[in-house]
Parts: C-alpha cells; structure tokens; sequence
C-alpha cells in the first residue's frame, strides 16, 4: 500500500517537473497528455488507497525522511493516509484528474500551455503534501505551497494588470492570515514540544484552557485566510482573474476547503474548546449568508460562483463550529463535485462567449449548448439542495445537525441561505440558457465545447448526482476518525416538517428565480433601472463596500501615514542618521579604495589577509575559551 | 525516353548504370540510422574478409627490385638522351634552342656557338634532372629527333651537380659505330632504311 | 622502511613539481610539472591504502582534469613564455607561510588528539573499493547524488560556455557602447 | 627478499620481452600488410628481411638527435619517454601468463596483483596520453599542435566509453584485479557471452587508446604529417613507436583478460591457447589497418559520444536490472 | 623512522602553502587555475591520511568530493577561460578590471 501513497504524492510532482521543462517552449500537446495521465495515475492510487481504507484497513503511515532533526525538534517528512486525509486525497486527485484533462480544451489556444501544467500540477502536488502531511510542519508547507501555485495561477495571464493586482491580492492577504497560523503552530510546538498530528492531539487535553483558546483561534485565522472567511474574504471574488480551470480546482473544489481540513483535522483540538467552535460555526453562518447575500445581484458568471463557494465554505465552518466535523467534510466532498462541475461549465461558457462574464448578456443558450445547459443545470439543483442531488444529503444535515444541537438562529439563517442560494442558482442558471438571446448584439457565435472537455465534466456531474448515497458508507468510514455521532431529531414529525419544508423553500425560490429572469424581455442593465438605484441593490452590488471600506480606512491612511512617516520621519532623523554613517563609510571607503581596484589578484591577496585575520581571531577565541578558568582567576585576582 | 532524359545520358553508354546513391543524412538521427545499416550490412567485415583472403592465397606479384628489374616499354620517359646522327656520328642537335624555350619547367640551358665552318655547334647544354618534370616536350618539340628520353631511371645520386650534363646524355660514339644507338620506335621515328628513303624523296628531310 | 623511503621520495617530487608549477614561467612546464605532481599525488593514496582514491586521483586528474587544461592551453600560443607583471614575492611568501601555519595550528590540532571517534571505521578483510562503495551508497549517497547533479551542471555549462559563439558581447551593446556609458557616468 | 628481487626479475623480464615484442610487432606489421597487399614486405636484411628490425633499431640509434629551435627543449625531451614508460607502467597489473613452476621454482607472471587492476591500467594509460600531448605541444609545430588537440579530444572521450563498457563486467565479476576476473571466468564461462555489448565497446575503445587503424588520427601520416611526431628523430621518434606497440601488445593482452577467459584454469593448454587469443588480437590490428579506412575526428567524436557512450550507458543499466 | 600523520599534514601545508603562493602571485589565467588544482590536492593528501590514521572512511569521502568539485570547476571555469579569451584575447588578471566599483 505504500507504493500507492508514493504514487499518489509523487506523480504530480513529476508531472509538474516535467511540464515545467517545456514551459519556455510554444505548446506541446503531449505535455498535457501526459500531465493529465501522470495525475490519473495519481487518481488510481488515490482510488486504491480510499477502498483499502473503506474496507477498514489500518491508516498508512510512512516516513519518507527525515527532515528537519535539530536539538528537540524532529520533523520528518512523513504522510499518513487515514480516513480524512484519503478523502481529501479523493476529492483533490479527482478533481484535479478532471481539470487536467479539461485543460487540455480550455487552455487549446493559449501560448502558456505548457507553463500552464506545470504549475497545475505543481499545485496538486503541494494540495497533496497539505493533506497527508502527518504534521504541521508539513501541513504548513503544502499550505504555502498552493498559495504559491494559486498565485501564480491566478497571475496566470500576467500580462493583465487585473490578474498580476488579484494575485498578489490573494498572495497577500493569505500571508496575513498565515501569519496567525505560524503563531498557532509557534504555541503548539511550545505547548507540546512537538507538530506531529498523534503526538500533539495526545497532549492537547493536558494543555491550559486558555492556551487551548489561543492557538484554536490563531490556527483558525490561517484557515480564515486560505478559506476566504470573512473579513478576508476579497481575495476569493478577485481570484477569478484566473484560468476557469483554476477556479474550479483551486478556488472552488481543493484549496479554499484547506482551511476546512485543518479545522477538521484539529478536531481534537477544536472538541476541547466549544468557545472558539461556537465562533467559528457562528462567522462560518455568517459569510455563508453574507456572500450569498452578494451573489444575488453580482453580474459577473464566475463571481457569482464564487460567492457561493464562500457561502458553502460558510456551511463547511458552521458546520466543523458545531463539531460536526463529518459532516463538513461530507459536505466539503459533495460540494467539491458540483463546484467544480459549476465552475467547469462556467467555462464552457465563457469559452462559447469569448471570455464574456456577464450573465445578462447571454440568455439560450440551451439550444447551442445543450450539454453544459444539462450539467449546470443538474449542478446548480445540487447546490441548492434539492432531492436527492449530493447537495441535499450534505447541506440538509448541516440544518440537522444545527438544529438538533439546539442552535436555533444558526439554523434559521442557513436555512434562509438555502433560499437564497437557490435563488442565486437558478438566476444565473436561467440567465445564460434561458430567455431570448441577447449575445447576438454583440456579434458572438457561440459553440458547445470540445467532446473531450463535456467527457471530462462527466465524472463530477455523476458524483453530483449520486454522492449522497455514499453519505452512509462515508459515515461508517470517518465515525471513528472524527468522533462522528449521527443527528437525530427527536420525532419524527418535525424531521420530515423540516425536511419538505426545506425543499419546498428551495423549490419556491428556484421557481421565484425562473420566473424572474425567464422572461424574454430581460435586458442588459444599464444603471438606470429603478431595481438598480435601490438602496440594497446598491450595498449588495458594491459588496456590502467592504473593498470600498478596505480601500478607503486601511489602504489610504496607511499610505498618508507612511507618507507623513517618510516626509518628517525618515528624512530628517533616519536620513540623518544614514548619511551620517554613509559619510563616515564613504571617507573609510575613500582611504582604503586601493583594495579594491578591482584587479582579481589584488583581491586574492585581500582575501588571504582576511583569512588570515579569522584565523588568528579563532585560535585567540579557542585559546581564551581553553583557558577561561585560568583567565577568569586572573582577572579576578586583578580585581575585575 | 523523354529528351531531357536522352540528353542527361548523352554520355551514358551501353553497359554502364547509375549507382542509387542515398541522400546525405542531415539529422544526426539519420546518421545514427546509416551507421546501424551499414554495420549491419557488413561492410567493415566483407573488407576484412577480402583482404584475409588474399593473404591466405599468398598470390604475391612483388618484384625484387635491386635484384630483378622489370623490362622498361620503349616510350618510357627517363632521363634524355642526346642522339647522334647514324651515319656519321656527329651530333644531331642543331643548336635551335627550341626545346630551351619549351621546357615548362625551365630545366634547360644551352650555350651555342659557330664553329669552324660556321656551323652551330652546342657547347653547353645542361637539364637539370632536379628540375625536370618528364613531359617530353623537349623530345617532341626536337625538329631532328636529336633530343628524346631514354629508359634510364635509376637518376639517384649523393650531389646535385650529377644533373646532368650533355656529355651524360650523348650517345657515346662508339655505340654509334656498332649501331647500337636505339632509336625512338613510332611516329616520326627515324626507321632502319631511313638512308634509302632519304634518297629516294630527299625535300622531305 | 619501504614506506618511509617512499614517502620522502614521493613528498620531494611532488614540492618540487608543484614548486615548478607555480613558479615557472613557461606554461607547458607547469602544466608537466602539475600532471607529474597529481601522479605522484595517487603514490600517498596508494601507501595509505586508499588505492580507490589513487586510481581515481590518476584517471581523474590526468585524464581529464588537466588533458581539459592542455586542451584549453591550445588556444593559446604555449611555447612562448608568459608574460606576469612581478607582484611583491615577499609578502605574498609570507601571508601563504602565515596563513598555513594559522590553518595547521587550528584545524590539524583537534586532529592530532585522541578525543576523535570514527564514523564509519574501516573494516578489515574487505576492499578499499568495496568499503568506498558501501560507505558512499549508503551514508553519503545524497552528497553523491548532488555531486553528479553538479557535475552534470558543471558539463552543460561548459558546453554551453565554450560552445557558444560567447566572443560576441553578452548584453545587446557593444564594447565601444559600454565604454561609452561609463565615460558619461564618470 | 626473495619477493624484491622476484618482482625486479619480473620487471627486467617483461620489459626486455615487450621492448623485443615491440620491435617484432613493426617486423610482423609490415610483414601481414605486405601480404595482405600481396606483397612480400621486407625481403633484404636477413632471411626474410627478419634482421629489419636490428636494421632499424641500428638506424634509430645512431640517428642525430635534432632539437629544432623553437621548441621547449625540456619537455621536448621527456614527452617520448613519457609514452614509452606508462605503456610498461601499464603492464605492471596484467597476469601474462598463469602462475607455473620451472626449475623447481614458482614463478608468477605478474608483477603486482593489485586489487584496482583495471583502473590501474586505464589511468595509466590515460596518462600515456601526455606523451603525445606534450611532444606534440613542445614542437611549435601547427601539425603537431593539431595532433595534440586530437589526442586530448580522442582520449577524454574514449575513456568515457572503456570505463563504461567494462563497469557492467566489473559489476558481474565484484572485483578489479585482473586474476579475478580471470578465476571468474573460468567457473561462470566467458564474459563475452553475457556481455558481448561491452566486449564490443571496449574493444573499439581499444582501438582509440592506441590509436590505431580506423581512428588512426592522432599521427595521421596523410593528413597531419607524423602528428606529434613531425619533429622528432632518432630514438625519440623511436620510444614513441615502442610505446605504442606495448600499448598494443598489452590491450591485446587485457582484452581476452576481461572478456575471453584469459588462461582459464591456468593450464598448459590454457596459457597456450590465451597466448593464441593475445595474438590474435594483436593481428585484429593489423589486419583492420589493412582492411578499413580512416575516419574523421568528427566522425569519431560522433560515434563516442552519440553512439558508443549511450550503447555504454545503456548496457550497464539493463546489467544492474538483470543482476537485481 | 615511522611516518606518522603529522608527516602527512605536514607535508599537506606545505603544498597548500605552494599552491596559496601561487594563488596569490601568479597573474595568468590558467596558472591560477594550477594554483588551485595544487590547494585541492594538497587538502586531498591530508583528508586521505587522517581517515588512513584514524580508521575512518569520512576522509576519504571527502576526497572523493573535492575530486568532483575540481572536475566540475575545470569544467566552468575553463569555459569561462575561453569565452574570455575569445572576447578579449589575453588571460592577465591584470587586465580583468570589470569589477573596479
């Protein structure tokens, strides 16, 4: 089994070096042939390893090498592949498997082809280190890992001004966030002497209650950031400068739920600290609401999905707050499928629209695009949660599980989420395949895509469809894993009120969302729509003004201040003080410039003589450390 | 057979046949492909083979040169040799010069003067035989066949003065009086009965 | 007694081969008297039971170290003498004395002392070869892998550096532009 | 003691054997190309021209050792002797014959059996090389000089493919001295038929070494003049010669050595039958200068590098995978 | 008398005082290169006698190392040799000023 797990890590990682060798050369198809076949490879083992561990098997656990072995820190590279890990492995080769292949179409005309692979497999293969790391250290790798590869990804069209600005956005603000995880892992190894996952999970209980607190909090802030949760969660909507492909592996279906599995992977850590876990299901509720809230007005296709990916992280933290760690990460692989599913067909789109974002200027597609109009279509009622679509079987227990722990206003605000996420859906759905078509003032032809690529999507839009039969076996798997208990309400009666009132919400919405943008009258908006100069249009459409208010109270002061700081501060005292020291170097320098006349052999010499100076001073340093106690009386006895 | 065909193979007689040269391999991919076809043909081998094989049959046609010599074809060009004239053997060369201005290489010197009866008579002549590239235009440019070349080829020597003077090169008299002067066989050659012919048609001298 | 002699032996050729190299003026004496010293290098290996190391010292070294250098020496017109501006021999003779001393003082002196345990001690009834090889597969088997790697560098960059039409300038101006530019900046 | 003066017997033995050989070798040269040509070769000096060498060796002697002006005398004069002492340096490592007992005493026919035989005798080879280099180099002569940088050329790279070609036996065998490989051979059978791939390779990588006929570019007699020899004379010139026809006579040796089976058991029918395999090796010279053309230097870079290196490479890979 | 290892280091400094000689006074090119040649072998010489005196392999690793390291530095730096020597058709360290600040 554990030629699987190398398989499964190390093949991207050749895929990746061995597409980066072609990266300065024009396209070669080959390259994304192989790529795609080096991480179905991947996949395969992935595969082998998740029916190995379904079947009950023990959890794999290897050490490569050893890695960092310095004083009491010993790190090794090691992996493990358990219950939660082979999911992630699943889900992440899966995914990933199909956007290569999909790539191979999406990115046909593109002169980057090959650097394109290189850096999507390079990112599977840290998404891979993230998540069977068996320590932090790893972890925290494979997590700047494919924050590196997000970013160049997302840069990927570097020529674009939009593209290089919201990659180094995103790079950024994941820093930040990084920044409260390094001092998490900084508390933990203090705490407990050590980063692997068994070592420290076995120590936690032992730990201060407050110091518990801390480091949920610090580490929560790492996933904060790499999720998108709210207040940083601008870098995710900006992310789409991307390739479609990366927004469907990265920043819908893998990367963006790495803050989820750190939290579930926590989950001994977070079961002791129901504080920090109510806070992060309570923000979790929060951002699922609120981006969903802006999804309903956006006009930009793949904006729109990604708001809603935020939401679903929302669900994923709401969940994981309440404890119901399988049930987050069920969710996490349900939403993974149709995501990436949704995202996929987003690009198809685009790819028939030249590029064009904005949903109100397509409308029938249905005709042109049948397939892709099926697949969105079936992937949007899985988000929605309709029956019995994977979204229904995972998100509806998330409202169970926040009902049966008794958190009533969690579960009304996810409830009327729901709503709205189906609303937002099927806006978007009916939008670009519904509808009179508006595309042909624009002068665009649209075409269906490549077979290959409508292959491709088939997996993810089989696994939407009958994920939630696997929610059982699933259950079996990780009960033991993640302490999983499953939620009962008490009678029957309100079990099934709750139920078919749910769908019955989401069906109405669905049918408020068709009936609203089916309409062959629909026009491009233009600003002048009553709609558009309402008051909560304009907060939802401007994003609550929460990149108004960044830019405005952070960006702006901070750079008056450093503009004060630089006209009164750095000039006249640090300049000062520079200039002063530069004087006193420049007459040094003036005094000893026959050193460096640049003649090699002058400084040959040079060299020597410095040599010789170190030298000197070492065996001065050794002698007086030989002889310290002799020197100690001596001084001593001189009075010193 | 097209014309153009006919004219590239004006010069093609019967029996002969074009060889199908491959074209030069330019990649080294093709020069790889020309090494493995030829050593697989053999190539290297049937040489060896050839060469065994005439070593086994031990068909030796060495001629022991110092000590056998081979008999040397009367047109040979070696060393010149002044001729006399059969009758009276006195020299035949006139004095002309002719093959002093011929000589591409530049070998011969001559030196003439009249003699008592106002004859032109040589008194130096020389070929330097160092110089001397054996093109026979002297010989064939002679109008009375006094210069031709002989079949002396053994020209070694330890000094380069031995090249070569005309006393070397004269037939020497008495070879003249027993008729033992050889004469150049073939067109323009003087013939045995050259006298009576002489005679007989005396404008054509 | 045999090692002795042939240590003594060994040790005056070798300083002065190597006393020749760095002294002569003339290219092809050095390049002789270097070739010659690195040969005679492998002869202490070879006392001190290293042969592999001897072996490798000889083939490496005379094979290729320096046939590379006599190679590059083609370029040039070796039997001219070489032309050197003479520099203050003194105080250069002095540092090198100087530094030696300071580097034997330093490092040879832990050395010499008994504290020094042996890693990988040496096993007797097998092989200089055999043990060179277990040792380096085994213990060092990742700076022998970086060592190929950056010889494999070493190589295409030579290529590539003695290969390419380099005499042109490497930035896309010429000598005359360069020269040019630092005339203004100065 | 005894062993001192053993192994000076030895030496004093294989160096007048192969000085002699070196001398026969030019002789039976002369004489197999005459034949091969049909031809009778020396016929003169002696019955069957066989007192040509003592001719020659006559002539070399006495011959004025010229020194021309421009030259770096020093290493002018060492170069020659430089090529003629690492071909009998090389020497000191090949069992000639197996070890017998004459006149109650035990003779082994090999001066050193050092462990690291092979590599011995490639690096000594290799710095056989400088003879050529330096002379070539010393001569201030544009064909010597040409014929230098071909020497350094055509030895860097044929030492790549021999050490490649004969790491795959060395794998098999587990050991480098040539007396191993020899008992080896005489219990698993002879290398050639499991590696007839490196047999092949170094056997052309032979040919390099010694220069001779196809890659005969070194001292390129119609192209470069002598090569590096242009300048010499005399027994300078000579020592040169020698060098190269021990050089022969030793590969010849070594090759059935490594890959044929040496003198098996070490019988008398063995040693009889390993001194036909030496000479018939030695006549494979011969023979193939009468047989085969001269190649290029280009050509023979190409087919080191493009061709016998990878060959090379490849053959030790699979020998690893069959022998794991 | 019985050679020691300090014979050795000895005669290992004195070579690595050679070859730093020569490092420092010669003004050619290539004879640098010699100069160095001569202070990795003289530091070889000691790495091969201390592993010999003290049993231990690491010695001789690290010859094998340095062994590698000259290789490859000829490699490049002979390049670099020629690439100058092509654009400026000498070899003085004298002449290499392009480092003057």
């Amino acid at each position: 089994m554990e030629k699987y797990l190398y398989i499964a890590l190390f093949a991207p990682l050749v895929s990746s070096l061995f597409s980066s060798l072609f990266t300065a050369k024009p396209k070669k198809q080959f390259v994304g042939v192989i790529a795609s076949l080096l991480i179905a490879t991947s996949f395969v083992s992935s595969v082998i390893l998740g029916f190995y561990i379904l079947g009950g098997g023990e959890a794999i656990h290897v050490e490569l090498m050893t890695w960092i072995n310095t004083g009491g820190l010993y790190i090794p590279f090691g992996f493990v592949v358990d219950e939660i890990s082979v999911t992630m492995m699943f889900v992440v080769t899966l995914v990933s498997m199909l956007v290569h292949i999909y790539s191979n179409g999406y990115m046909d005309h593109d002169p980057s082809f090959n650097r394109f692979f290189a850096w999507l497999s390079a990112f599977v293969f840290s998404m891979m280190v993230l998540v069977m790391s068996d320590n932090f250290a790893g972890l925290f790798i494979g997590w700047e890992g494919v924050g590196l590869c997000s970013w160049g990804l997302i840069g990927f069209w570097y020529y674009k001004e939009s593209a290089t600005w919201a990659a180094n956005e995103a790079f950024i603000m994941n820093r930040i966030a990084d920044l409260g995880m390094l001092i998490g892992l900084f508390l933990l190894y203090w705490n407990t002497g050590s980063l692997q996952y068994d070592v420290v999970f076995s120590k936690v209980a032992l730990l201060d209650h407050s110091t518990l607190i801390w480091i949920g909090i610090f580490l929560f802030i790492g996933a904060m950031g790499k999720s998108a949760q709210f207040p940083l969660h601008t870098w995710l909507a900006d992310a789409m400068e991307g390739p479609t492909p990366v927004s469907a592996l990265i920043h819908a279906a893998t990367m963006v739920t790495a803050g989820v599995y750190l939290v579930i992977r926590s989950n001994p850590l977070y079961d002791l600290v129901p504080e920090v876990g109510i806070f992060i299901a309570s923000l979790g509720t929060f951002v699922a609401f609120f981006a969903a809230s802006m999804a309903l007005v956006n006009r930009d296709m793949k904006r729109i999905i990604a708001y809603s990916t935020l939401s679903q992280l929302g669900y994923m933290f709401a969940a994981a707050g309440l404890g119901a760690y399988w049930v987050a990460l069920f969710h996490l692989m349900a939403h993974a499928f149709f995501k990436a599913l949704l995202f996929l067909g987003a690009g198809n789109v685009m790819h028939a629209m030249h590029d064009e974002l904005d949903p109100f200027k397509m409308g029938a597609l249905k005709e042109k695009m049948k397939w892709t109009w099926i697949m969105m279509t079936v992937a949007s009622f899985a988000l929605a949660g309709v029956f019995p679509l994977a979204g229904f079987f995972s998100k509806d227990t998330i409202l169970e599980a926040a009902f049966v722990d008794h958190h009533y206003v969690i579960y009304g605000v996810l409830l009327f989420t729901a709503a709205l996420t189906a609303f937002y859906s099927f806006r978007l759905v009916a939008l670009i395949f519904h509808g009179n078509d508006r595309y042909s003032q624009f002068g665009i032809h649209p075409h269906e895509a490549y077979n290959y690529m409508l292959w491709a999507m088939a997996p993810l839009f089989f696994f939407a469809i009958i994920a939630g039969i696997m929610q059982t076996p699933f259950f079996e798997m990780v009960e033991e894993a993640l302490n999983a208990r499953e939620y009962h309400i008490h009678s029957e009666a309100v079990k099934w009120i709750m139920l078919i009132g749910t769908q019955v919400l989401v069906i109405a919405s669905i049918f408020y969302a068709y009936r609203k943008y089916n309409r062959n009258d629909i026009t491009v908006p233009d600003g002048t729509s009553k709609t558009e100069n309402r008051l909560c249009y304009k907060v939802l459409f401007n994003q609550y003004y929460i990149p108004y208010f960044y830019e405005e109270y952070l960006v702006k002061p901070y750079r008056e201040l450093s503009g004060l700081f630089w006209k009164k501060f750095d000039l006249r005292v640090v300049d000062a003080t520079v200039d002063g020291i530069a004087k006193i170097l420049y007459n040094t320098g003036e005094e000893t410039r026959g050193m460096q006349s640049g003649n090699l052999s002058v400084m040959l010499r040079w060299m020597v003589v410095g040599l010789v100076i170190l030298l000197i001073f070492a065996g001065a340093v050794g002698l007086a450390v030989r002889y310290s106690d002799k020197i100690l009386s001596f001084l001593s006895a001189l009075g010193v | 057979m097209s014309e153009i065909k006919m004219f590239e193979d004006r010069n093609v007689g019967e029996g002969y046949y074009k060889i199908d040269i491959d074209s030069y391999p330019t990649t080294p991919w093709e020069k790889f492909k020309r090494v493995v076809k030829r050593s697989l043909k053999g190539e290297l081998f049937v040489g060896l083979w050839v060469v065994l094989r005439e070593m086994i049959k031990f068909n030796i046609h060495t001629v022991q040169y110092p000590l056998e010599k081979m008999p040397i074809g009367p047109r040979y060009r070696a060393v010149h040799q002044m001729k006399r004239l059969w009758e009276s053997g006195t020299e035949r060369c006139i004095g002309c010069g002719l093959c002093e201005k011929i000589c591409i290489s530049n070998c011969i010197r001559m030196e003439t003067r009249y003699d008592e009866n106002q004859r032109k008579e040589v008194s130096e002549y020389s070929i330097n035989l160092g110089r001397c590239i054996f093109c026979g235009y002297c010989a064939e440019v002679c109008p009375e066949l006094a210069i031709t070349h002989g079949g002396e080829y053994e020209n070694c020597s330890e000094q380069r003065e031995h090249f070569i003077l005309y006393d070397d090169m004269l037939t020497p008299i008495d070879m003249v009086l027993n008729k033992q002067q050889k004469e150049f066989e073939g067109f323009g050659a003087v013939t045995p009965n050259e006298d009576a012919r002489l005679k007989k048609t005396p404008l054509a001298y | 007694m045999f090692e002795t002699v042939a240590f003594y032996l060994f040790a005056v050729l070798v300083t002065v081969s190597f006393f020749i190299a760095v002294t002569t003026s003339q290219a092809l004496y050095a390049l002789t008297a270097l070739a010659s010293g690195m040969i005679l290098i492998s002869g202490f290996f070879f006392i001190l039971d290293a042969e592999f190391l001897g072996a490798i010292q000889i083939i490496v070294y005379s094979g290729a170290v320096l046939a590379l250098y006599a190679f590059g020496m083609m370029f040039f017109d070796t039997t001219r003498e070489v032309k050197e501006k003479k520099g203050n021999r003194i105080i250069i003779a002095s540092l090198s004395v100087l530094s030696v001393i300071l580097v034997v003082l330093i490092f040879a002196a832990p050395v010499v002392s008994d504290n020094i345990v042996a890693n990988y001690p040496v096993v007797e009834g097998i092989g200089n070869t055999e043990q060179v090889g277990i040792v380096l597969f085994t213990k060092y088997l990742v700076p022998f892998e970086v060592a190929a790697v950056m010889l494999l560098v070493a190589m295409i960059a030579g290529i590539v550096l003695a290969g390419k039409k380099m005499d042109v300038s490497l930035t896309l101006k010429d000598d005359s532009e360069i020269n040019n530019e630092e005339k203004v900046l100065s | 003691m005894s062993y001192i003066v053993g192994t000076l017997i030895n030496i004093v033995i294989v160096m007048l054997i192969f000085s002699a050989l070196a001398g026969l070798g030019t002789y039976f040269e002369r004489k197999v190309l005459a034949f091969m040509q049909r031809r009778l070769g020396p016929m003169v000096v002696g019955p069957y021209g066989l007192l040509q060498i003592a001719a020659d060796g006559i002539k070399l002697f006495t011959k004025e050792d010229i020194i021309p002006q421009n030259v770096v005398a020093k290493i002018f004069r060492i170069a020659p002797v430089i090529t003629a002492a690492t071909a009998f340096m090389a020497a000191a490592a090949i069992p000639f014959l197996p070890d017998f007992e004459i006149f109650g005493i035990k003779v082994h026919p090999i001066i050193s059996d050092i462990n690291i035989a092979i590599l011995y005798i490639l690096g000594v080879m290799g710095v056989g090389l400088y003879g050529l280099l330096l002379g070539g180099m010393a001569s201030a002569n544009k064909w010597s000089l040409i014929s230098s940088a071909r020497a350094a050329a055509v030895f860097i790279s044929y030492e790549v493919v021999t050490g490649l070609s004969i790491l795959a036996p060395i794998m098999m065998v587990g050991s480098l001295s040539l007396v191993d490989f020899n008992n080896y051979q005489a219990e698993h059978g002879w290398l050639v038929f499991s590696q007839p791939v490196a047999f092949v390779l170094f056997w052309i990588a032979a040919f390099a070494e010694t220069g001779r006929t196809p890659f005969h570019l070194i001292a390129n007699d119609h192209e470069i003049i002598d090569g590096f020899g242009t300048e010499y004379s005399g027994m300078r010139w000579g020592l040169f010669f020698i060098g190269e026809y021990a050089n022969m006579f030793f590969i010849s040796f070594v090759i059935p050595l490594i890959f044929l089976g040496g003198f098996g058991d070490g019988s008398f029918l063995g040693a009889l039958i390993f001194l036909l395999k030496v000479s018939f090796f030695f006549f494979f010279f011969l023979w193939t200068r009468a047989a085969w053309p001269d190649i290029r230097p280009d050509q023979l870079m190409w087919l080191c590098w493009k061709v016998l290196m990878p060959l090379a490479v490849i053959n030790v890979v699979i020998t690893g995978i069959v022998m794991m | 008398m019985e050679i020691g290892l300090s014979h050795y280091l000895i005669l290992s400094t004195i070579l690595f005082g050679i070859g730093l000689y020569g490092v420092m006074s010669r003004k050619n090119l290539l004879m640098l290169f010699f100069a160095t040649e001569i202070l990795l072998n003289s530091v070889n010489i000691g790495f091969a006698a201390i592993s010999h005196y003290l049993g231990d392999l690491t010695g001789q690793m690290f010859a094998f190392f340095v062994i590698a390291i000259a290789a490859s530095e000829v490699a490049v730096g002979l390049g670099l040799l020629v690439v100058w020597f092509k654009r400026h058709n000498r070899i003085d360290l004298d002449e290499m000023m392009s480092m003057r600040g």
